[in-house]
């Protein structure tokens, strides 16, 4: 029998464990309808804000040796024009990313979703290069306190909330999300990072400090989903790094319910999620897996 | 070590040449970029100031390569502006090329839209019989036309200007003489790079011939390899499944010709 | 004229700027001279402790794609023992790594090198997988202000406060260590994280969780000493991923004096130090700078 | 994509070889491993339990690797019980190899220092005049000596055994008869691998005759890639700049044959 790969993140069931992460081609219902059936079990949208961003200026996206840059500032067209964008989405499985800075402002953004088709929410408390939003907030717990018990109230689907290493524990962050009622946690946005020249003597993002994604995180990726999974009893969506179905599976062994791939589409392009997927497919098989569930977060055995 | 397409290659600016008054062709040595296919762009970076993806110029001289630019809004102005000795950051090649197909062939450029037909010029075969219609609003707008006519010298060729106020060549709009070429010539294939309205005019006559064609597309771009998704286009990414599209596929695709995304990715139209 | 590769961090000056990192082949008195012979402008020893450790049992050290991953579990013959070895050093210029959880522990260990001829010492407030010292001393801003407090009377060498990125604001504990009165920072140590194998489905460390270096961590560590010393007038030592001249360029560019080299000796190994150099003085003259100082922080101009 | 060698790759075993009562060969399929050089070994991951250092044993069987585990202490003996089917994680390979020379050829090894020195016999040629000098307390501890009269059989060769207490082969320690046949035969080349004891006196033999000599030289090892430090042997690292070192170099290091670093990093004596 073929191996089972649907999963569960919560309530949220979708058909496959590999999502297309926050930000990253995450503009139009085309795009994620063109993922969708190239495997993707699930779109994050790009983090929406209350009005339309540009973000910073170029260069905002750059390489390293081992993963890459950016500061794209949160560009996006806000969350009104995006949730017209959408609204005639039947099949797509789409989450939305909703960045901001007080309840008001995720409120204000969930009413425009009202009568739009999605699975969820993923709440940004971890951007780390924008002010006053992302890790910015999700480094106050306070804050994460009010704006997820206020999201909670508002939204009628499942709420995630994303987070990453700033300033602050973030394990702390993550214990008031649970405790605020939060649905999933999302592990991790970028680190921040930056990358000079030496030609020039300049900072490369013209926003000079950025967030490192891709191969680079995966190490520090897998340790907070298994410390998360360690101490709290929650699904979490493992995000950083997954280039692989080995990445996918040692994010599924450590607690993920499910895996985001962001920076893996430079190399591997769309390919990648069905790709992933037909390689948990054989692992299941091979290793006589016959669900997701059997294998989240079994690396904790003693 | 092979270097890392995704990491700014530091490049000096060796020659400065005026194309028009608001045109300039900055060239610079860079083993990579020199050997682009045609249609492949590069993400240009002018430190401190911007980054801006510009197609890939030829350089006549082995090893070169360059950009050829026109002064517009402040980041192409900027880099309009500097001068020999100067740095720019470049990474890529990216993007997809042009099909090199052999016969009866037009190519149809407008503005800085040239640059990749003119890379596309070096790849056509001795045989092919090569026509390029150059548009242009005015005269001294007019860039390219000797040096085309001096690569495709031992070809069959013809390289035709066209100005919209007649003060050079055939008076009118490009595709105008177009249609005029489709009445006498039967061509094999169609290439066209410049303003969107202008390539959804040609893909539309090609194709409403049956003829091939290819063109060049540009939206607003960031990484130029296919994550950050401004240059979305459709369900496509033009940095990544194109910039080179057939005629085929664009005429599926709804934005063509009528809408681009802004910075923040809201439709805009043309 | 040739540049003049010599730097001084604060009162420590040093013929060239590139240090061997702690607890990387920090062993033995003999190693140290051969790798000062061969490039190193100075040697930190593995970060010793009161009484001799063993460390974690193997796997201790493993590679992952963009990096080490390593739990060693700060092995080391002792600070007594290790004092004696290097009793007789006359020539090799040496930074003494000290690890502890309470201000008494160092103050013991400082008596022991009385009069053992070091450059300073080097205070490990970052390891991030030993209980009790480390990271867990550099999150508690009130123990690290007492520890280097102490240090600094009981030192007549120059001391260095190593910090890392744990579960606190890094900066705070940077804030705190300069107020105590240290003369340096190194930045940083490497980054909890860890790696699932899954083909027998377990963390490879045998402490599961270890600390990442290596290429992975640069641009992090790039970002820390940018931040750093835009915030804090303090000479810093910059590591983490440097493997080349370029990375060292970065760092100093960022607002480093000195880099220290670690993973980058699998792929280099001794000849890292001269190849680094190398590189460091041709840049200075294709560039035009006579002296390392001259490069110090100069990323951060607008 | 090429295996980063300082992950674990999983290999099953799928043949476990008595040798001796404490002595076992534990066979797996692996083609890099099964291609080292001689006195190369890998780091050996008993998942769950440690990670040793090994030499990587032969096998007559293409594409296959070995383990030659003596049952010591708790890590050794884990290994030595795995039974077929059950996993092991192998990085490496690492360290130097011996110098494959040519002519009057004496190996000298003991207990499983015999492992490097059974793959440097593949490697010597149809030509070479081979003495392989097996040292062993006792009868039923000595293993590869069939083994070695096989990979040897096509040459002029001799396989002695010397057992302490004389109850096979000849009788002694494997110095004496080593000293014997110093009085009869001028080897060209000396290599040596088993206890430190035993690897100074051979080289203080070679050496003292001006016979060319190396040895492989253990350590507490734990990263196996020259960074953490715990093979210090003087100055160098056994598991980078060694295992294998000639006489020469190895009579000018003062720890040799009789001091090595524990865990901690302190010097005892053998
Ligand atoms: C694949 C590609 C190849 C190109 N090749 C050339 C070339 O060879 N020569 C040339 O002169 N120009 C080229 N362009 C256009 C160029 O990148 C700039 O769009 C143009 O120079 C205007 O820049 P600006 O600073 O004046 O823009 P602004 O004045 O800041 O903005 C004006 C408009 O320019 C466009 N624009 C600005 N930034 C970008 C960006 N990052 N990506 C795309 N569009 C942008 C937008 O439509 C914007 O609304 C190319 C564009 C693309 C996508
Ligand atoms: C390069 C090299 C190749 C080796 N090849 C073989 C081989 O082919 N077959 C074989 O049986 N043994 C081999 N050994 C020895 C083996 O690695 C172990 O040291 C031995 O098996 C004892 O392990 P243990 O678990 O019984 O040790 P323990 O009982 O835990 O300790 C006993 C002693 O073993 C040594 N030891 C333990 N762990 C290590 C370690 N990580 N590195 C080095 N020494 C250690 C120490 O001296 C220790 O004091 C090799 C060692 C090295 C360094
Ligand atoms: C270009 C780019 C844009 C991103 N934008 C967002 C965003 O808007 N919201 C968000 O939560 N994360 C954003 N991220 C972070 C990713 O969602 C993801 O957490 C991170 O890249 C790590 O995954 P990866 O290593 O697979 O890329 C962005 C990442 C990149 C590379
Ligand atoms: C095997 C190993 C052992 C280490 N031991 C110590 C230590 O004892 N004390 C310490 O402060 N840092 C220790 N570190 C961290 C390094 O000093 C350094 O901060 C880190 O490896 C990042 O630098 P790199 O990327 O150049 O390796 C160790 C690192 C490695 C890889
Ligand atoms: S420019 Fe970023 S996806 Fe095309
Ligand atoms: S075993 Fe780590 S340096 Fe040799």
């Amino acid at each position: 029998m073929k191996p089972n790969i649907s999963t569960e993140v919560g309530a949220i069931k979708i058909e496959r464990p590999t999502m297309l992460a926050s930000g990253i081609l995450g503009i139009s219902l085309e795009v994620f309808d063109r993922l969708y059936k190239e495997g993707a079990g699930a779109l994050v949208t790009k983090s929406l804000s209350k009005e339309p961003w540009e973000g910073y200026p170029n260069p905002t996206v750059v390489g390293v040796k081992a993963g890459y840059l950016n500061a794209v500032g949160l560009s996006n067209p806000g969350a009104p024009y995006f949730a017209k964008m959408i609204s005639s989405n039947k099949t797509v499985p789409i989450i939305v990313s909703l960045v901001g800075s007080i309840p008001e402002d995720f409120d204000f953004m969930i009413k425009q979703f009202e009568n739009v088709k999605i699975l969820g929410y993923e709440l940004n408390l971890s951007c780390p290069h924008v002010e006053k939003v992302g890790l910015e907030v999700g480094d106050d717990p306070e804050l994460v306190h009010k704006i997820v018990k206020s999201v909670k109230t508002q939204s009628k689907v499942p709420v995630i909330a994303k987070v990453g290493l700033g300033s602050s524990d973030y394990l702390e962050t993550v214990r008031v999300a649970c405790e605020s009622g939060v649905d999933a946690i999302t592990a991790i946005n970028t680190i921040r990072a930056m990358a000079i020249d030496v030609e020039t003597t300049r900072p490369i993002l013209s926003h000079k400090i950025g967030g490192l994604s891709g191969s680079a995180i995966k190490p520090i990726a897998v340790r907070c989903v298994y410390e998360i999974s360690s101490q709290f009893d929650i699904p979490i969506i493992g995000c950083g790094g997954v280039s692989s179905w080995e990445d996918s599976i040692e994010f599924i062994l450590a607690g993920a319910s499910a895996v985001q791939v962001g920076s893996a589409l430079v190399d591997k392009w769309v390919g990648v999620f069905s790709e992933i997927n037909d390689g948990i497919s054989k692992y299941m098989e091979k290793k006589n897996f016959s669900k997701i569930k059997d294998m989240i977060g079994i690396a904790k055995k003693p | 070590m092979q270097r890392n397409p995704d990491i700014p290659t530091i490049v000096k600016i060796e020659k400065v040449i005026d194309e028009t008054p608001t045109v300039r062709t900055l060239v610079f040595s860079d083993e990579v970029l020199s050997n682009v296919l045609p249609g492949q762009f590069a993400m240009v970076w002018i430190p401190g100031i911007n980054e801006l993806p510009m197609s890939v110029m030829i350089s006549r001289e082995k090893g070169k390569a360059a950009f050829t630019v026109r002064k517009h809004g402040f980041a192409s102005t900027e880099l309009y502006s500097l001068k020999v000795g100067e740095q720019l950051g470049v990474r890529g090649p990216y993007g997809s090329s042009f099909t090199i197909k052999q016969g009866k062939i037009l190519l149809v450029g407008g503005g800085t839209g040239l640059v990749p037909l003119i890379r596309l010029l070096t790849f056509l075969k001795k045989t092919d019989d090569v026509t390029l219609l150059i548009g242009s609003k005015t005269k001294n707008e007019v860039f390219f036309e000797k040096m085309a006519n001096q690569i495709l010298e031992h070809n069959k060729h013809a390289v035709i200007v066209v100005t919209e106020d007649g003060s050079y060549g055939k008076t009118g709009l490009v595709t105008e003489a177009m249609e005029n070429l489709f009445s006498q010539i039967k061509f094999d294939v169609v290439y066209t790079c410049g303003p969107e309205k202008m390539m959804h005019k040609v893909v539309q006559l090609a194709s409403s011939k049956n003829i091939y064609v290819e063109a060049s597309i540009e939206r607003m771009m960031k990484c130029g390899m296919g994550i950050c998704g401004s240059c979305c286009f459709g369900e496509v990414l033009a940095c990544r499944d194109g910039t080179v599209f057939d005629g085929k596929y664009l005429l599926t695709n709804k934005e063509f010709g009528y809408t681009h995304r802004n910075k923040a990715g809201i439709l805009e139209n043309y």
